[in-house]
């Protein structure tokens, strides 16, 4: 290796790379045949936090039980209002909606060969109670309306199901992950149910009725699902064999794996969609979805400022919506009413979907000079009091919107700072020492019922809600939600979510930014792709031509 | 002396790459197009600190080099040249902060082992040693990352991190120089410890660790840069390199730009740095003037 | 003193910098405000009593010196905890995750030392010529680059721009992982003559190991040059060459083997910056490897995985520094071991 | 020998003639078969002058296996892939040539040779390691010893030892040494024919006797006056006007004339040439008679 060929080597090297960085975007396209046609490939962030249905409440995690286990009900495409069949082929409900009989699917085996059978149900579900989820305190979910003996084996394929207090959404629950069926004799061989204790096998294992089962989970890396041999429904009609959900936090490693047709699948921040979009064989399609965005406004903060209405309608009007639409969301987000997200029923009572704050600082102004916040002599608002934003570290979207926001409020007077904690941190400063003012937060749907979002929302404390902790708390509007909440009568319902809706919005806890379409980018060759807000990925429907 | 140093092309280079720096850093205001505002904020523990804030816009956002911006804007429409002209004062602040800072506190330590040895010396080595068990970046991280966000506290975690380094070098130059006869000379007239170690052995140890100042003030950028890339470093508005490179890797695709420069910022100024501190080693060393 | 006896005494003197390592990690990582109960608890939908539990579970109520205590006995059985990004135990994590780092460190490693010897080597006896210049300016450039930004320029360039290296990972899609041996995926396919795996995996190494390595490269480089031309000058080679031997033995066998003593310290003080610079690389080319964990860990404030990785890396360097010190009196006679 | 380190030193012209051959003219292959062959040197510096790195043995066994001065080695065929059978050969040619090399070191009287081959050099002291070296240079019995002030270093006692074992080296090996030194008694005591240089050039050449007892050039007179006589009283001693030249810019004509006596506006500008005064003793200096003249005189006051 004489000195000659060190020394072309190392300038070749460096005129490439310099070269390369200058030389904008060459497209090098190439016409790209399926690849790997009998496996579908998903590039995303994170990692599955546990494949134990009764413990799982992350979303990593339910890409992967939603194909594993299976619940009584299901859903089918993007239809998400009604309820189809699964391990339960019909059902009914008294009308008091207090007790509920399912009769269940018959020759139904689970992926090691063990039959399915009503105790494997009523297992579950106590298995969820007694458990109490450790991790992730999904189970208040079902504890909320159910107990250990709500469920009664009637015959080997006859459930009935008695709650506590008879609640409407009741069959929804059953299709979230926490309503899945596990194989009883599995878990009872690994550990059973110890009660607040999670099972550590069942954590990185799965055995389930579902159409595929797991091949290995190596943490960080890739969840490999393969096809359940035994699964009921049958494998003829197009689907394919093998799964692989690959873990790459890196944006660019999964802008690229889309664009030369490694991944079929991929999740990309909408500030890099521009970078797939348009590229051949890769699809765009933005879905609505009940993903809202807000900003949350902490009433009992130590900056007393922000218990008065007032200030939090300036807030309001202080937001520049737009700007968060086409900057941070880049087009693919609406405006949100209220609590509840436009398309889930009884929005409507919301100013039937029309918004009520606007991005308007000359009224944001009036609203604080009225109420005697006038800006002192150097121009700053509330004595110079510092407003903290904060948001949790990584989200590109909620880096701008606070930016844009801090600036907007800069043009008020109000002084304030932006600060990125990590997701522990950040959940520690807003549960335990609430030692915050303003905070970026966002929120999906567990089911499908605006309860799940306006009880949490605007609920108090008193009635077990207030999941933000805003300490924003008003009698009237509790009593309305747990009237929605109970009873199954819809015009009763309408008229409660529409008080409430006339008093938390003149006194908002939180700024109700928009509801963001989600995108998922796809190669082209993808087929049978439909996008269930409440049940986002479902492998036995795709495949690829 | 010098004629030596005007012999080593690179380290003329460096030289000139230091001075070049060290000017932008000088001129920055009047060299940028846009300005930052200063606004003084109150922090968590009850005191004020000055933040840095770019005006955002998003119409220019992500807009190639041109002549209105010579090295674009990034995806808030700030424009990038000026945040990394006004970049270089944050970055050489925070190196001469943190090695002057960390070479104070190792010197003393150092030389106090080093001098006085025994007990203390073998309490401060084995300190080091403990400290230097751990690679600089990942000490730094967790320091870092305990202290929370802020350029502050990535200069004191830099600090903790670099101390030993200093100490062990001083502790190794006092220990060859004290056995020099002219320090038993000043001990013999009575000279206390303290002024031995300040009037003869700091002044002789101090060519080598002007090289290895030189070369740790690059170092140290490296390294906050690092810390910046992972997302330890400067609040999201401030125009540091690192926190630039990393909030540019998702455009890369789209926006060459916006990676390259601040990248480019950083290779020259830690280059001029290395270049004049080889100089210098290469002159103080006579083993290898040949 | 003979060679086992040395390794032990140094063992010995290890535990004391460990157990300092431990003070130093725990310190730090508990001033950190953030309580790790609540983010596992599920995040804002989480129960107060959940939380309440875990915190029960951590000991976090308890004083900071119980919290020490309860440390410690955990680590002399081995148990580092738990990890809360991964929600299981560190040691499992970290388990996974050493051979990746370990197998990437390798390879930066085999690529750096010896291209940074030859390079020492030729720039040194070429000197002041043209093709010293260059390789000594490459060196200085190599060493002053921010590893981050070369491995982001390697990427667009290499994997986007010309597409020729893979962008991330350890294997292609379609490969399956060799059984697990050893961990190293390139051992371990050729163990199992899987040669696709093989290839793969090192077709995956290439960039990310030489990005790792390219700051030791730049260094080894220097000092391998600094210590030829020393060397180049001493009697002993005047000798060799008056005994008739050729140029090219004077140099290599001669000359090297005692230019090699002070790389041999120097690669083994840059094992510590290969680990340090791992972290950034892992993240950008999605390497499933420790220093990956550890950047998402420090961000996540996972205490338990920040102090598992810190320890572990701390023995690792340690251990290297051991070996370093072995190879030391393996190449220079004059070193005998505990006589320093 | 062409040693002279490339960077600063270079041979820009002259001759340099071994058996009548110009060596500056042989290519750098040839010159790699004549050094430590035909024509091999010691240094002054023994203490660094052998490998820190290998053993006595190696070192001295890779001269003997470079110029093939091993013996007899099996001449059997090796087939060019039967690598086992080469990995033998070479063994066992290393193993002879270890023996070979501990042969030579019982020639340079080195106690307990056997051990001493497996010693790496610092273990030895200096005295050793000079007669490692020696033993090194001559184990393939060179025609010409090249001693580069092999003594200097080394203090008196050990000195006087080297000096008889190269003498004894010498006759029994019959290669020429040629010695280079400033001490003059260890000439008187070994040499046959001895050149005085000064400034790069000889000034004299001649029989060790005749040099001693009539030198014709001032500088070698000046230095023989040097030497400090037992017999002479307490008095000041003799010295040389003057400093050495600074060799980048030399006097010009005689190098020597701005410190002689005899200088004269001649010897300023041309340099003398080499002339033959007696059967073989050469002296360089236009006015060698004066200095022949004042010999003699000094001679009639010390000779009764």
């Amino acid at each position: 290796m004489n000195n000659k060929k060190v020394g072309l080597l190392a300038i070749g090297m460096c005129l490439l790379m310099i070269a390369a960085s200058f030389s904008g975007c060459v497209e090098t396209e190439t016409e790209i045949e399926i690849k790997n046609p009998d496996t579908i490939v998903f590039y995303t962030i994170g990692d599955p936090k546990t494949l134990d249905p009764a413990d799982a409440y992350d979303t990593a995690s339910g890409e992967v039980i939603f194909s594993i286990y299976e619940g009584l009900i299901t859903y089918k495409g993007a239809d998400t209002e009604t309820f189809y069949p699964s391990l339960a082929t019909d059902w009914s409900v008294s009308n008091d909606s207090l007790t509920w009989t399912f009769n269940l699917r018959e020759n139904v085996k689970f992926s090691n060969g063990n039959d399915f059978t009503a105790e494997d149900v009523k297992y579950s579900f106590d298995r969820v109670l007694i458990m109490d989820a450790p991790e992730s305190g999904v189970s208040w979910i079902l504890s909320q309306c159910m107990d250990t003996n709500s469920t009664k084996i009637i015959d080997d394929y006859t459930i009935e199901i008695t709650l506590t207090d008879p609640y409407g959404g009741f069959l929804a629950l059953l299709g979230y992950t926490v309503g899945y069926i596990v194989d009883k004799e599995t878990v009872e061989a690994h550990g059973g149910v110890v009660a607040d204790t999670e099972n550590e096998w069942m954590k990185e294992h799965a055995v389930g009725t579902g159409p595929y089962m797991l091949d290995h989970w190596t943490h960080k890396t890739e969840v490999v699902l393969v096809k359940n041999e035994n699964y009921w429904g049958g494998w003829d009609g197009k689907h394919v064999d093998k799964v692989v959900i690959k873990t790459a936090d890196e944006p660019a490693t999964r802008i690229l794996a889309l664009l030369n047709g490694d991944a079929d699948f991929a999740y990309i921040p909408y500030e890099n969609l521009e970078d797939v979009e348009g590229e051949d064989g890769v699809i765009v399609q933005p879905y609505d979805s009940y993903d809202v965005v807000l900003v949350i406004l902490n009433t009992k903060s130590n900056n007393a400022y922000l218990a008065e209405a007032e200030v939090r309608q300036a807030l309001s009007y202080a937001f520049n919506y737009q700007s968060a639409i086409d900057d941070a969301y880049i087009g693919y987000m609406s405006r949100l009413p209220g609590c509840i997200p436009v398309g889930m029923p009884y929005y409507e009572t919301q100013n039937n979907g029309v918004p009520v704050y606007d991005y308007d600082l000359v009224e944001a102004e009036k609203i604080l000079d009225d109420a005697g916040y006038t800006e002192n002599d150097d121009g700053y608002r509330f004595n110079a009091t510092t407003f903290r934003i904060f948001y949790n570290a990584g989200n590109a979207e909620r880096l701008k919107m606070s930016l844009s926001f801090q600036q907007e409020l800069t043009e008020l007077g109000i002084i304030s700072t932006v600060t990125t904690e990590g997701w522990p941190q950040l959940l520690h400063r807003m549960f335990a020492t609430s030692d915050w003012d303003i905070i970026f937060m966002g929120w999906g749907p567990d089911y499908n019922d605006p309860d799940d979002y306006i009880a949490p929302f605007v609920g108090s404390a008193d009635i077990g809600q207030d999941t933000y902790n805003t300490g924003w708390k008003n009698e009237t509007v509790d009593e309305m939600i747990l009237k929605a909440k109970y009873t199954t009568d819809h015009e009763e319902r309408s008229d409660a979510y529409q008080t409430a809706f006339d008093i938390y919005i003149h006194d908002p806890p939180m700024i109700f930014i928009g509801q963001r379409q989600y995108i998922r980018p796809m190669r082209d060759w993808v087929q049978g792709y439909s996008y269930n807000p409440v049940r986002e990925w479902y492998w036995y429907d795709y495949y690829k031509e | 002396m010098l004629h030596l140093f005007r012999h080593s092309l690179l380290s003329m280079i460096g030289l000139a790459l230091i001075l070049l720096v060290v000017f932008i850093a000088i001129f920055a205001p009047l060299l940028i197009q846009e300005h930052p505002s200063y606004v003084e904020v109150s922090t968590d523990q009850g005191t004020t600190r000055v933040e840095e804030r770019w005006d955002i816009n998003f119409e220019n956002k992500l807009l190639p080099p041109g002549p209105e911006h010579y090295f674009g804007t990034d995806d808030f429409g700030r424009d990038i040249y000026s945040m990394v002209v006004w970049g270089t004062q944050i970055s050489l602040k925070l190196c001469l902060m943190v090695v002057l800072t960390a070479t104070i506190i190792g010197v003393i330590l150092g030389g106090v082992a080093g001098y006085f040895g025994g007990k203390i010396d073998e309490i401060i080595m084995r300190v080091t040693d403990v400290f230097l068990a751990i690679p600089y970046l990942i000490l730094a991280m967790a320091v870092a990352a305990a202290l929370g966000r802020s350029i502050e506290n990535i200069m004191m975690a830099l600090i903790v991190v670099w101390w030993p380094q200093y100490a062990r070098l001083l502790r190794g130059q006092v220990l060859s120089i004290r056995e020099n006869q002219y320090v038993e000379a000043a001990r013999s007239v009575g000279a206390s410890g303290w002024r031995i170690l300040f009037r003869h052995i700091l002044p002789n140890s101090f060519s080598p660790l002007l090289v290895q100042i030189t070369l740790d003030l690059g170092a140290v950028l490296l390294v906050a840069a690092g810390l910046s890339f992972i997302g330890l470093g400067a609040s999201p508005g401030t125009a540091e390199w690192g926190l630039m490179i990393s909030m540019g890797r998702t455009h890369m695709f789209h926006a060459w730009w916006y990676v390259t420069f601040p990248g480019l910022a950083i290779l020259i100024t830690v280059l001029g740095f290395n270049l004049l501190g080889d100089g210098i080693r290469d002159i103080t060393d006579p083993k290898l003037r040949r | 003193m003979k060679t086992w006896e040395y390794i032990t005494r140094r063992l010995i003197l290890l535990i004391p910098v460990l157990i300092g390592v431990t003070i130093l990690t725990f310190v730090v990582s508990h001033v950190i405000p953030a309580d790790p109960a609540m983010h596992f608890a599920g995040g804002p939908k989480a129960q107060p009593e959940t939380i309440e539990r875990i915190r029960e579970e951590l000991h976090l109520n308890e004083p900071v010196l119980v919290q020490y205590f309860y440390y410690l006995n955990d680590l002399v059985h081995f148990d580092l905890g738990k990890s809360y990004l991964e929600s299981r135990p560190v040691t499992d994590s970290l388990a996974q995750y050493f051979p990746a780092t370990l197998e990437l460190t390798i390879f930066a490693m085999l690529i750096s030392i010896p291209l940074g010897i030859v390079g020492g080597i030729i720039s040194a006896i070429r000197r002041n010529k043209l093709s010293d210049h260059i390789t000594r300016f490459i060196a200085i450039v190599g060493y002053s680059l921010p590893i981050f930004w070369l491995a982001l320029m390697f990427q667009y360039a290499f994997a986007y721009q010309i597409p020729i290296l893979p962008l991330e990972g350890r294997l292609s899609i379609g490969v399956s992982a060799p059984p697990p041996v050893t961990g190293l995926f390139v051992v371990d396919s050729l163990l199992a003559g899987d040669l696709e795996a093989c290839g793969s995996a090192l077709y995956h190494l290439l960039m990310p190991a030489f990005t790792l390595g390219f700051a030791t490269l730049a260094l080894i480089l220097r000092m391998t040059r600094s210590s030829m031309l020393e060397v180049m000058g001493a009697d002993y080679i005047r000798t060799a060459r008056a005994k008739g031997l050729s140029e090219r033995t004077v140099i290599f066998k001669h000359a090297l083997r005692n230019a090699l003593i002070p790389t041999v310290t120097v690669s083994g003080l840059s094992f510590g910056a290969l680990l340090g610079g791992a972290v950034l690389t892992e993240t950008i080319f999605n390497w499933p490897g420790m220093g990956r964990f550890a950047a998402s860990a420090v961000i996540g404030l996972d205490f338990n995985s920040v102090m598992g990785f810190t320890l572990v890396v701390a023995i690792t360097y340690v251990l290297a520094n051991l070996i370093v010190d072995l190879l030391y009196a393996v190449i220079d006679p004059r070193v005998k071991l505990g006589g320093v | 020998m062409q040693l002279i380190p490339d960077p600063p030193g270079k041979i820009i012209d002259g001759q340099i003639f071994f058996e009548g051959e110009n060596l500056l003219e042989k290519r750098a292959k040839d010159m790699q078969y004549i050094r430590g062959n035909e024509i091999s040197m010691i240094f002054q510096e023994p203490m660094t002058a052998l490998n820190p790195v290998y053993t006595i043995g190696d070192q001295i066994a890779e001269v003997l296996i470079l110029h093939k001065a091993v013996g007899e080695v099996d001449k059997k065929e090796i087939k060019k892939y039967d690598i086992i059978g080469k990995r033998k050969q070479k063994k066992n040619l290393k193993k002879k040539s270890i023996k070979k090399a501990v042969d030579s070191l019982r020639m340079v009287q080195i106690p307990d040779p056997e051990k001493v081959a497996e010693q790496y050099p610092h273990e030895l002291s200096g005295g050793m390691r000079q007669r490692a070296m020696i033993a090194m240079m001559l184990a393939c019995n060179p025609k010409l010893l090249i001693a580069d002030e092999p003594t200097t270093a080394l203090d008196v006692t050990v000195q006087a030892q080297i000096i008889d074992l190269m003498k004894d080296m010498q006759r029994r090996t019959n290669a020429a040494i040629w010695l280079i030194t400033h001490d003059l008694g260890v000439i008187a005591e070994t040499c046959d024919k001895v050149g005085v240089m000064y400034a790069g050039y000889i000034v004299e050449f001649g029989d060790v006797q005749s040099i001693f007892d009539w030198p014709n050039h001032p500088y070698t007179r000046g230095l023989l006056k040097t030497i400090p006589k037992i017999t002479k009283k307490r008095g000041k001693l003799d010295i040389i006007p003057g400093f050495v030249p600074n060799l980048i810019t030399p006097p010009s004509g005689c190098r020597f004339h701005p410190r002689c006596k005899y200088a004269t506006s001649e010897c300023k500008k041309t340099p003398p040439p080499l002339v033959e005064v007696e059967k073989n003793h050469f002296v360089a200096c236009h006015h060698y008679e004066d200095v022949k003249l004042s010999v003699i005189s000094k001679y009639q006051q010390v000779k009764p």
